[in-house]
């Protein structure tokens, strides 16, 4: 018997106990980002889909065509082609397509390269309505940055 | 000549704005739900479609009534139509005899509080209905709660509210509240003059008024982690809207309810300006500590909801009936 | 753990190999070869002495067999070639006095050939199915103590009984190794496809399979 | 256990819970033989999402199934990667430094208490509580920020590298960790007072859902489910891996075999993950974080591996078969979860819907993890 209003007694002072603890909470300020009008800063190692990266020194980018990012590529997303130099030695970079739509960003490829000519870029806004979007011209996206 | 009667004019006045009121409630009742919820979770709530998201019920409403009514294969046409109305019905019914203020009464019935009681039952009819009818199992697994969940609730708040007739000595309304003017020390919740345990039996009632109307945390009908929806699974567009609307505005029936039988209804707490503001406030207040606790607890079960109305709640509420008839006979 | 109060009544299951491994390299403390037929005896074993069931896994040996051949044709090719050269040596040491700047070695080089040839057919040992090879990990709650129970069972006819009985938990695991490799457990209650479609008919991870 | 005895009739019907049902949080289908609210029997029916991770173990480098490793448990995607590091350093005998085992411990144990802060959330709002959830995820929001900062995603992480770790981490995320444990240790008492003593969450868990030890062991249920029972079994005391045998720190143990008992270790592991955190953050030594000696194609000898850590749920155990390539010939994952669930269906068998649904989310179920 006594077990029986000792349980009723705590079990409805339990029930306050909660309603106290949510109405605190009810009157602090909240704590969420209203995210499309206010965005946070990405952290410096954000791995968002990989960039080629802009020599300032050659004005061009810095891939070697070495292929290594290609073949680390788990999901074969990675395709890239290059022809010899003109003049000098080592070969240039005509053309790099990423699959996004394959990419795992694992960042396998960025580890792997020589050169550095790989980076992560920072963006995250990524919906479209096609598919085809999403396979980016790599070089492309570099030239119409830095021209 | 037109001879009209004025009572009907005013009824049909009232019934119109009765219908407004239940409207309007339902519809801000969900925004004010979800800025509560929000705001106790830390978060804002609807804010994009107006100032303070306060244009969000028109939207949803319109985005509920442009949705295509589906009636699914193998329902049962006439009840699964029916049920939404069952439900909405009974809850404006209701106003009709709810005094807001000395003045704003739609029928003053001698028998008020007992019309009001037999509006609130055929709500749990409408319910039962549309589960039986959509044919789904979780909705029949619904319909069987919501049942046996309001025979086991209506029998505490019926002593209560013959512990609650005994006290008044009346069924009318209006006459309950106005027994209970001039000053909070008046309000039948704190009428210790009658038993020491009334706060205890307006939280009795406020328990049972919450399992009545299926609000959390005994809203084991519509459980959405067990039953997905309960008895709306398989209602489409304005069919669950109404439903919607009609859960909201039994909040109101028993809130109002509450505040005329405990809390001295447009009686201002310390005797000045009486009138239908106090109501409201009042009201609101109890509305808003619902939304509170339905954003706090979990979930019970049905057997715990069940072993808390017969081994506490029940007990209890006899315990202070024989406890008040006691004291009226000594006093 | 003592070990051989688990090791001894492992090996008093007839067909059995108990073999101790490097725990710190492998992971696993004990591995238990046992033909198809006394498997249960193994498990039943090892569910009295308080073992858990981890997991089954099963591992499809497709071209095991040639590799082992091609293995087998490659050691007599080097154990011939080092007969031959041995041979060589001697008759070189033999010879000695005899030719002097002359090399040994084009002729060893040549002489393994007609050596090897007749012993390629002397495996009658090695069969021409590969196997399918059910590995059993159990461990214990109380100390650290891996048993590995290995089954081979050849490809085409996988049949190894169900120890569902013994360890309920075998239920789950012994679909699931149908599923992907095919074998069928003899006396399983429910064999229906657990994590692959009900009218699947392939097995994914047989190294022969392809999509 | 429940107030009324099932009162056995001849009308059972059949209940499909899922493949999309709130409850089974993912892709996964129960299908309930149901008489009135009573569960006869319960089969839960698997696969709606499985990838076949082992086959693409089979056919991609060893470095190359990295990735995959934190696709299977998304909620504590670390210590799977950790395992799979492990195996492949056991077997191709790479050392790792010391700084990146400390490194993999202190991110390992923060996805941890992140992991049940989830399962918290998502536990109570199976149970009909809304709120509890939000504050687990504003709680989860720091760790997930913090583990941005140094991995770069933020859940499906692939951090660790056989023989260290990616990327260094720096003062920042040190005295984040550090803001982070002493923030988690004033919120515990909260959650305790708006939940664990709430009376309404204790008559939902107290005796509810026995899955005895016995249960535990014929089914190969580990994790906070056999701890739960009595069991005290956690791969990181009972088979040391990483250098978790440094740190002082208690393995939680309950043996009342319910609901609430599952609970409770869980709620106890997060204050044991502080301490970890704490105590390794303090004994941080410098140095380097990725091995020197790493061949660039890795190729393991022959043989076969088992390696096996303690993620959230349970052990998970690797089998990894080398036949020598750089490619592995088996990889055998021993999910927690997989094994976990089998108890359903006994456990299960006899009690209300509602309470079933309390045992279920009780256990804590990643469903990817269960179709692997």
């Amino acid at each position: 018997m006594t077990a029986y209003f000792k349980e009723i007694i705590s079990g409805t002072w339990s029930l306050f106990v909660g309603l106290g603890i949510t109405i605190v909470y009810f009157f602090k300020p909240v704590v969420t980002l209203q995210y499309p009008h206010e965005t946070l800063p990405m952290t410096p190692r954000y791995r968002g889909h990989i960039d080629l990266v802009w020599d300032e020194v050659r004005g061009t980018n810095k891939c070697i065509v070495c292929n290594g990012c290609m073949k680390a590529c788990p999901s074969n997303c990675i395709t890239l082609a290059g022809e010899k130099a003109e003049g000098g030695k080592g070969k240039v970079l005509t053309q790099y397509t990423l699959d996004f739509t394959k990419c795992s960003l694992c960042g396998l490829c960025v580890e792997v390269c020589p050169t550095e000519a790989l980076d992560f870029s920072k963006e995250y806004n990524l919906a479209g309505f096609d598919e085809k979007d999403y396979v980016f011209d790599l070089l492309k996206r570099l030239e119409a940055k830095h021209s | 000549m037109f001879f009209i009667d004025a009572e009907l004019i005013r009824l049909l006045a009232f019934v119109l704005g009765v219908i407004g009121f239940v409207a309007l409630n339902a519809a801000y009742l969900v925004w004010l739900e979800r800025k509560e919820a929000g705001h106790i979770q830390r978060r804002i709530g609807p804010k994009e479609v107006g100032p303070f998201g306060l244009l969000q019920p028109l939207a949803d409403a319109l985005k509920l009534m442009t949705k295509n009514l589906i009636t699914p294969d193998g329902v049962d046409p006439i009840l699964f139509k029916i049920a939404p109305i069952l439900v909405m019905v009974p809850a404006i019914m209701s106003f009709v005899t709810l005094p807001f203020s000395d003045t704003l009464v739609a029928r003053n019935l001698d028998v008020g509080l007992l019309a009001v009681f037999a509006f609130a039952s055929i709500n749990v009819l409408g319910l039962l209905l549309g589960a039986w009818g959509s044919r789904n199992k979780y909705a029949v697994i619904s319909a069987a709660r919501v049942v046996s969940q309001n025979v086991a609730y209506e029998i505490p708040m019926l002593v209560i509210i013959v512990t609650l007739v005994m006290i008044t000595g009346t069924l009318n309304l209006h006459e309950i509240v106005t027994l209970q003017t001039g000053g909070f020390w008046h309000w039948n919740v704190l009428k210790f003059s009658a038993s020491p345990l009334m706060p205890v039996a307006f939280i009795i009632f406020f328990i049972c008024m919450l399992a009545e109307t299926n609000r959390a945390p005994f809203d084991m009908a519509e459980a959405e982690s067990e039953l997905v929806a309960g008895a709306f699974t398989e209602y489409p567009g304005m069919g669950f809207g109404v439903f919607f609307m009609g859960e909201y505005a039994n909040i109101v029936v028993g809130t109002s309810l509450a505040t005329i039988l405990f809390l001295g209804g447009w009686d201002c707490p310390l005797g000045l300006f009486p009138g239908v503001h106090w109501f409201l406030i009042k009201m609101y207040a109890l509305i808003f500590v619902v939304i509170w606790i339905r954003w706090t607890y979990p979930r019970t079960t049905f057997y715990g909801l069940l072993n808390l109305s017969w081994k506490i709640l029940i007990p209890v509420a006899f315990f202070n009936l024989i406890l008040t008839s006691a004291m009226l006979k000594v006093f | 753990m003592d070990t051989d109060a688990i090791t001894r009544p492992l090996e008093a299951v007839p067909t059995t190999a108990v073999k101790t491994v490097d725990y710190k390299a492998r992971g696993f403390h004990l591995e238990v070869s046992v033909s198809p037929q006394h498997l249960r005896d193994v498990v039943t074993v090892l569910d009295r002495t308080g073992f858990f069931i981890e997991t089954i896994t099963g591992v499809d040996w497709l071209g095991e067999k040639a590799a082992l051949r091609k293995e087998a044709e490659a050691a007599a090719a080097a154990k011939a070639k080092a007969a031959a050269a041995k041979a060589a040596k001697a008759a070189e040491e033999a010879s000695a006095e005899v030719s002097t700047e002359e090399s040994p070695a084009p002729k060893a080089e040549k002489a393994p050939a007609p050596v090897a040839a007749p012993e390629a057919p002397k495996q009658p040992e090695v069969p021409q199915t590969d196997d399918l090879e059910a590995v059993y990990d159990f461990n214990r709650y109380d100390t650290l103590f891996r048993v590995a129970v290995r089954v081979r069972v050849p490809r085409d006819t996988p049949e190894i009984p169900t120890i569902s009985e013994i360890y309920p938990a075998a239920h789950w695991h012994e679909r699931e190794a149908r599923d992907f490799f095919g074998f069928t457990f003899a006396g399983h209650p429910y064999m229906v496809p657990l994590l692959l479609p009900e009218d699947a008919d392939f097995h994914p991870l047989r190294k022969d399979f392809t999509a | 256990m429940n107030a009324f005895a099932p009162n056995p009739t001849n009308e059972t019907f059949v209940l499909n819970l899922g493949p999309q049902h709130p409850a089974t949080h993912g892709v996964l289908r129960i299908k309930l033989v149901m008489d009135g609210e009573y569960v006869v029997e319960a089969e839960p029916v698997l696969g709606y999402i499985h990838r076949m991770h082992e086959k693409m173990g089979e056919n991609r480098t060893w470095a190359q199934f990295m990735p995959n490793t934190g696709r299977m448990d998304y909620l504590h995607a670390l210590a799977y990667n950790h395992n799979f590091a492990c195996i492949v350093e056991r077997a191709a005998g790479i050392e790792v430094p010391e700084r990146a085992e400390f490194i993999r411990v202190i991110t390992s144990e923060l996805n941890r208490i992140s992991s049940h802060l989830l399962w918290f959330g998502a536990f109570i709002l199976d149970l009909g509580g809304f709120s509890p959830l939000l504050y687990a995820f504003d709680d989860r929001e720091q760790i997930l920020d913090l583990l941005e900062t140094v991995t770069g995603s933020r859940l499906t992480y692939c951090y660790f590298r056989f023989g260290g770790v990616y990327n260094d981490i720096d003062e920042n995320f040190e005295a984040g960790a550090r803001a982070f444990v002493a923030r988690m240790r004033e919120r515990m008492p909260m959650y305790h007072a708006l939940v664990t003593k709430n009376i309404i969450l204790m008559k939902r868990l107290t005796d509810i859902g026995h899955v005895p030890a016995e249960m535990c062991r014929k089914y190969g249920a580990t994790g906070p489910v056999a701890r739960g029972a009595g069991i005290d079994f956690d791969v990181r005391k009972h088979e040391p891996f990483s250098i978790y045998p440094r740190f002082d720190f208690d393995i939680p143990v309950y043996h009342e075999a319910d609901s609430m008992a599952r609970y409770m270790v869980r709620m106890d592991e997060i204050e044991q993950s502080l301490r970890i955190i704490e105590q390794a953050l303090g004994a941080m030594p410098e140095g380097p974080v990725m091995a020197e000696k790493v061949p660039k194609t890795l190729k393991p000898p022959k043989g076969d591996y088992y390696h096996a850590v303690e993620t959230a749920r349970g052990s998970f155990g690797i089998r990894a078969v080398s036949d020598g390539t750089n490619t592995p010939w088996r990889l055998k994952l021993r999910t927690p979860s997989y094994s976990n669930l089998i108890v359903f269906g006994e456990a299960a068998r006899g009690m209300l819907l509602p309470d079933a649904l309390a045992l279920l989310g009780s256990l804590d179920l990643v469903i990817p993890e269960i179709d692997r």
